[in-house]
């Protein structure tokens, strides 16, 4: 079994942060894991994306094209990687930044406000780490606990920020969990 | 009325501010809405204190701000 | 030891360490800039030393004089880059010293791009620079190996006295995958006091070690290239490494790809066998010396109709593919350049075309 | 007393893809006003360098070649020598024209190509993420010289104005910046005296700007600014290091 | 015109500006350095330029730019010198500029030794910078050959619009022979308004022309790369040039070699007749575009029993020999590299070893 | 008041290949004498340039690199960064140093690299047949500037000794010739001081020897002597250019 | 037919232009011709040596092991090339400066004092013409008045030298023609 | 009788003549005699006027003369 997760959005979103974390917690699980990030001349700015590969067989092609699920920080990567989620799959939408949706019916589509919460919670640095959380806890890719455990671990040393991110864990969890099942998946 | 147009690029503009720190008059604030590019652009705040020296323009590294002379704009 | 999950770039400057080369010299360049990032951090942690030359010229002959003083050194680079040190790969194979590099490919000719390729295929494997001499060149299809070509690299490199090259694609450093560093793999460096300029009293001995390549005499300098050509054929003996994908059974097509290409390629296998299409495989973990006699071999299985070499350059290896077949199958080219990694779709398709 | 202000025919109105506040921007605007007031866009070649520059020539409306990190000097004593009528401008960065470069910039200024190099010097590695640079201040941190660059390992920041001015042969050499309005405007004289000499075959000229890069200084565009007058302009002194009129004096 | 007595270093020189090409920038380096020596004269009674740059890195750039702004320019050097050319090279082929470049081949690798030798037969025909690029290189075996090779180059570099490499040896650029400057070969240059930075003003349009190899988005890339693909392929359909000589009838065997060393093998294949025994021989004149049909169909006929690659290197165009005969014939390597011609005599022994 | 001497034990017995009355063949000696005067030739790494000293490894009796032509630098830089406790010292001509290699010389002197370079300047390319150097006098005739050298096309001569003194990096750079005896002897005094600051792991140092090419100049050897005093000697003034101490002030 | 000629000496005594004159009289004359020389790094001093190879088809190798003739203009040269010319052909000696013989029985040897003649005739850079003509002279390889006229040619610009060389021409035949020609010829 | 040995190695010397022109004492002269190499070698030619002061040593490019104590010599 494989499966694909694509985190898109800003650069200074920490798009790329969120990948590694849910690709070191499926290798601390046992999975093999392959995280790809897109790299280009315009350092800053632009968007920014990466695909976080898991699988329980080594992993072959890294290039994806049509990844399983979606998290989508900002406007134009909903609109543009929208379309090429495998049906099926969860496409998180960051509500605050996206005013529009996915018009996809046949995916499991929820809305975070992550930058919002995040907000709240005290920073907007943290709405990666809300996105993250509520897509777990939705796709259960994961174990939820084993990836509260890989952002601890990232976080360690910098102790100050843990409380925030902790919280940013348990209100992303309860975001997502907050909605309906979409009818298709 | 002024006889100068002074005109800032908001998608051109990414709200770098430092145009803002050398207006003589005080004249430039950062906005607090996103344009196309995810840049917080600046816009006028007092245009009434504005005296069309162009040193907001000078300073600007993405030419988002322009000065036209509304006479020389109405022939064009 | 554990797995832990790191960047490509950043692990190979990891086994480089691990496997004992204290001594990095280069110059920064997307997409490998990452290596000499880490090392900047880690040598200081290790009383290794790291340097950033002036240039890729200036940094090929740092690794000459470094390897000529008999000490391990490598350095890492990408195409561009690769190209500035042709004179200097060709001096040091000339005066075989121990040099290994890494060379991250992005797209070309030129400034080209920025993303991952295979476009170097020729200049790694034929010798970008000038006069006869080979590098043993190796291609990592995944972190982990490419960690694990890195440790074997020094002693190869040592063992013939000649440098070794890692060729990977962007894709391959830029990646994040889990790796372990295996202890086995940890060597000592060579003693050599027969030949490095170490310094006499270094070596207590009263003669003196000269490391160059210039032989005035034609007849000298011919011998000297035939003692050159013996290594490179030693290697082709003792060197070849391959590995086959459902290779076993009978196939219709066989597919030889390398690096980041045969992960892709791999997939597409997969899912042809579930569209009941068969297809091997021969990934060249080596690609100087080249598995020829594999390839011979599996080309020529009965069911096999058709050989593909499948790159991300315009047909550079299958030039060598040609060479092993030897006509007994066709062999086709397909490939990307550019940055663009073909997908297992466009595999699959360019598969069923040959069929 | 009001003024016009407009972007010069020399830039396309292409958006660049610098950061916000990097005053590559106003070096840009100020070549191309120059160009303008010259008149010579139509004669005029660029040559992009490869540094964050490297896409320079989407942002100029004029004739542009795009040269190997570090040679454009090489390519524009190419351009020179087979088409003298050519108004030819080189647009290098530190990395490019002070590591890799260092070589072709001492010869083309020696030799007294008749061409102007519009030094950016910012004092690291933009494009590839902020490695360290010649330019690179002691104990500036950069991610190749993660605990600040150390001089007894690396060495003083290179002086290119004046390395360059120490040369016998005759050239124009100044330092510059664009960090406040009226400095903008000096450089811009200063620009437009190399382009002038250039014009008139006098000799080679180079025009050293210092510039920000406040992304791989980790700073914003305004602390930038102030870290640039603070640290790099009391190491990198403005004003003219060589006018042609010295040299000859010198080179007799 | 009569004919004169000339070094080729000094006809390859005159010959460039026979054809038209007034602008030379080089480094010296022996075995060619008369070839910048003559022009020092020359250029400046024709008016035209002549530039000793500071390095070949240096002039690979001055070529590009002088090439990028429409005017034809040509240069010369030997082995080490064109490896420090390899990433102009590159460029140069990215950003399709017509040049011409001439390497006088001496021993290496490394500095090796000044003579004669074809060691750089993949560095100039696999590409010895990075990327997916090619050059059409042509390769002469007289001083008079030298001279048509070089006025024939301009039109097909821009032609082509990609550089073009004339592949000699220390001998042809040493000897005296008698030549002619053919009138006829004297070409007009191409207009080139469409593409190169000659000024707007000069070409009276109000769009810029941008010479660049630079394509971010890789499927620009890949676009920009098959483009070359084609102008490689259209080579390989179109400039394929070669000679053979007593290969009407039937021989025992078939000789390819290119260059000084091939006016060897016609003495050997000459004595060999006298003592009865038909060698056949063909002589790339294009060593890309490779001559692999006609290699192939001489190898094919009924008689040929062995085919052997007589080369100045360690088994280099040895390779594409391979690919040529695609195994229907045996192919063997025979060569010296350092300097060392080999003689008829040896090249008798070795051909009467092989039947 | 008799004085006695011997071939240096730091020279092998081989005869060299330098033409008569070449000034290679002082240079060489005065490196061997200090090498022996130190005792050091048992931790000293040579590196030989290509241009006419290419052959030096037969003449050294300590260990030897060749490297490529300009490169030495780079190749002492790399041999002092993993071996520090070895002296190296580099033995290069105007071409490879101050033409192709440039780039090399003046980084590996900026990083303030701890080896000694020994620069042989004799305004021409020998090896190569006497073409044009960045260093040969205007007027002079060479193969490639046979109308003897045009100011207005190739510039001023390059004095290196002067150029990388004004690197703000501390170093020892001094211009010496060896035309007359007692010259000679100041020459020996400078290449000891420049190995003893390497010994002492102080700084970079490079010794300028202004030296002659009868053959190439086309002159006899003693008509070169000549030459050199009165042609080259005015223009390449002797002395020190920079010491450490020095250095420091400026640095600071 | 081909015939090749070997001349060698020391660097300096003019060998280059000695075989570079016989070259391009034979080509005036309707020879193919190359000329071949020895090229080194030791630019000055130690021996020079070239090759004339004349035919009147197009010349083959233009490495050439075994010369028909050979001109010895210094003792290393002589020890050197003797043993490898071709039965029958002639070799030049300059008596002056070679105390020795070729030891040769199969070859036509003549002993011209060139130095000698030259210095007499004013210059001792005289000497190679005078073998040089002394050769041409023996040997009828091509028409001596041509030889004579590539001569003139040479020095046409330099006008001073022409009657020393002249000069040098007649003496060379003289000493050449003096001689008894060896039995085996 | 001198307490020095002045000796030239005529194979070494190269005959370039720039020892001659150095010496205090006028010694040294060409001979007229070609060495191995083909060169003309130095000699002393007034060697009673020699002061052993080693000049002429110094300026050699070759090293072909050295002056060795006479009672070290026997030593050895
Ligand atoms: C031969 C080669 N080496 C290295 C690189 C990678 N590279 C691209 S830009 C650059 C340095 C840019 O710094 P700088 O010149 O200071 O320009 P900036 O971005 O700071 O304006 C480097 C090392 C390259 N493209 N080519
Ligand atoms: C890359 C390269 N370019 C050119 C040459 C040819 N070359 C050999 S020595 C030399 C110049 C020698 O002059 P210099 O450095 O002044 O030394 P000198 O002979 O005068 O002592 C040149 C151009 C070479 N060997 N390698
Ligand atoms: S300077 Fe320009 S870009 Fe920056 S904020 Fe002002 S208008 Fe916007
Ligand atoms: S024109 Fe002058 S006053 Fe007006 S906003 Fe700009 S800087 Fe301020
Ligand atoms: S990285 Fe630095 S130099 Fe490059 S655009 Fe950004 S701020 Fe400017
Ligand atoms: S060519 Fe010049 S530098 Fe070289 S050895 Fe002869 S005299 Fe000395
Ligand atoms: S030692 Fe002194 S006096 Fe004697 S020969 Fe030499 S220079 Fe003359
Ligand atoms: S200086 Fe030396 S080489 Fe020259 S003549 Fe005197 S002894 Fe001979
Ligand atoms: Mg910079
Ligand atoms: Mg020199």
């Amino acid at each position: 079994m494989q499966s694909e997760v694509m985190f898109a959005g800003f650069g200074g979103q920490g798009i790329l942060m969120c990948g590694k974390l849910l690709a070191h917690t499926a290798m601390q699980v046992g999975y093999e894991v392959a995280w790809i990030p897109s790299y280009g001349p315009e350092m800053r700015g632009g968007t920014a994306y990466c695909t976080v590969v898991i699988s329980d067989r080594p992993i072959g092609s890294p290039i994806i094209k049509n990844p399983a699920h979606l998290v989508a920080m900002n406007r134009p990567s909903l609109e543009k990687f929208a379309p090429v989620v495998k049906p099926g799959g969860v496409i998180l939408v960051n509500e605050s930044l996206i005013p529009i949706r996915s018009g996809r019916g046949d995916v499991d589509e929820i809305l975070v406000p992550a930058t919002g919460i995040a907000k709240e919670l005290g920073s907007v640095k943290a709405a990666n780490i809300v996105a993250l959380a509520a897509f777990v806890a939705r796709s259960g890719i994961v174990e939820f606990e084993a990836m509260r455990e890989a952002v601890r671990e990232e976080f360690a040393g910098k102790e100050k920020f843990l409380p925030l991110n902790m919280a940013a864990i348990d209100a992303g969890r309860k975001s997502a969990l907050e909605q309906p099942e979409a009818e298709t998946a | 009325m002024p006889s100068y147009k002074h005109e800032i690029e908001a998608d051109r503009c990414k709200g770098c501010g430092l145009c803002v720190d050398v207006c003589p008059k005080n004249v430039l604030e950062i906005s607090g809405q996103v344009n196309t590019k995810g840049y917080f652009p600046v816009y006028q705040a007092r245009p009434e204190d504005c005296i069309f020296c162009a040193i907001c323009c000078t300073m600007c590294p993405d030419v988002a701000i322009t000065l036209s002379e509304i006479k020389a704009e109405a022939k064009a | 030891m554990a797995k832990v999950l790191m960047k490509g770039n950043e692990a190979i400057g990891e086994a480089a360490i691990r496997a004992g080369c204290l001594n990095y010299f280069a110059y920064p360049i997307t997409p490998q800039s990452e290596v000499a990032e880490y090392l900047a951090r880690r040598m200081p942690e290790v009383n290794g030393v790291f340097l950033q030359g002036e240039s890729e010229v200036a940094v090929g002959y740092m690794l000459f004089g470094a390897a000529g003083a008999g000490e391990r050194v490598f350095t890492s680079s990408s195409s561009p880059g690769v190209s500035l040190m042709s004179e200097a790969i060709s001096y040091i194979a000339g005066a075989q010293c121990p040099v290994v590099f890494v060379n991250i490919m992005r797209g070309g000719p030129g400034l080209g791009g920025i993303l991952p390729s295979q476009g170097d295929y020729f200049q790694s494997v034929k010798g970008g620079g000038h006069g006869d001499y080979r590098m043993l060149v190796m291609a990592p299809a995944s972190v982990q190996e490419a960690v694990e070509m890195v440790m074997t690299a020094f002693p190869l490199a040592e063992k013939y006295r000649n440098p070794v090259m890692i060729l990977g694609d962007g894709l391959i450093g830029q990646m994040m995958e889990p790796v372990e560093f295996p202890e086995h793999l940890k060597s000592e460096p060579t003693k050599k006091d027969d030949w490095a300029t170490n310094g006499m009293d270094t070596r207590q001995s009263a003669t003196r070690n000269l490391v160059k390549s210039l032989y005035l005499d034609p007849e000298v300098l011919n011998n000297h290239n035939l003692l050159l050509k013996s290594k490179y054929d030693r290697m082709k003996q003792e060197e070849v490494r391959y590995e086959s994908y459902n290779a076993d059974g009978d196939y219709q097509a066989l597919i030889v790809s390398y690096g980041t290409m045969s992960r892709v390629c791999r997939t597409a296998i997969d899912h042809l066998k579930g569209e009941g299409i068969e297809v091997g495989m021969i990934r060249p973990q080596t690609v100087f010396p080249f598995p020829e006699k594999a390839i011979q071999e599996a080309a020529s299985k009965e069911s096999c109709r058709v050989v593909l070499s499948i790159e991300m350059s315009m047909g550079q290896m299958v030039e060598d593919v040609e060479r092993a077949v030897l006509g007994k199958r066709p062999v086709r080219w397909y490939g990307k350049c550019g940055g663009e990694v073909p997908t297992p779709e466009e595999i699959m398709k360019v598969v069923k075309e040959h069929l | 007393m009001g003024k016009t202000f407009q972007k010069p025919e020399a830039l396309t109105d292409v958006h660049t893809h610098y950061c916000p506040g990097c005053t590559h921007g106003v070096i840009h605007r100020l070549v191309g006003e120059v160009i303008d007031e010259l008149g010579i866009r139509g004669r005029t070649v660029g040559i992009a360098p490869v540094g964050c520059a490297v896409l320079a020539y989407n942002y100029f409306s004029c004739d542009f070649q795009e040269a190997a990190h570090g040679r454009a000097p090489a390519m524009a004593t190419g351009i020179k020598r087979v088409r003298p009528d050519l108004m030819v401008f080189t647009y290098q960065g530190d990395g490019d024209l002070a590591s890799i470069g260092m070589g072709e910039i001492i010869h083309a200024a020696n030799r007294g190509e008749k061409f102007t190099a519009i030094f950016v010097n910012n004092a690291v590695y933009g494009m590839t993420g902020g490695q360290m640079a010649p330019t690179t201040m002691p104990g500036q941190r950069t991610t190749t010289s993660p605990l600040g660059r150390s001089t007894e390992e690396t060495g003083m920041p290179i002086r290119v104005a004046e390395l360059l001015s120490s040369l016998a042969t005759e050239g124009y050499i100044t330092r510059q910046t664009v960090i406040k309005p009226k400095l903008i405007n000096r450089t811009k004289k200063a620009i437009k005296k190399a382009f002038t000499y250039q014009m008139e075959g006098r000799c080679f000229s180079l025009v050293e700007v210092v510039s920000t890069c406040p992304t791989n200084w980790g700073m914003t565009p305004l602390d930038a600014i102030k870290w640039t007058e603070e640290t790099l302009l009391p190491y990198f002194p403005l004003g003219d290091f060589k006018t042609p009129e010295e040299a000859e004096a010198v080179s007799a």
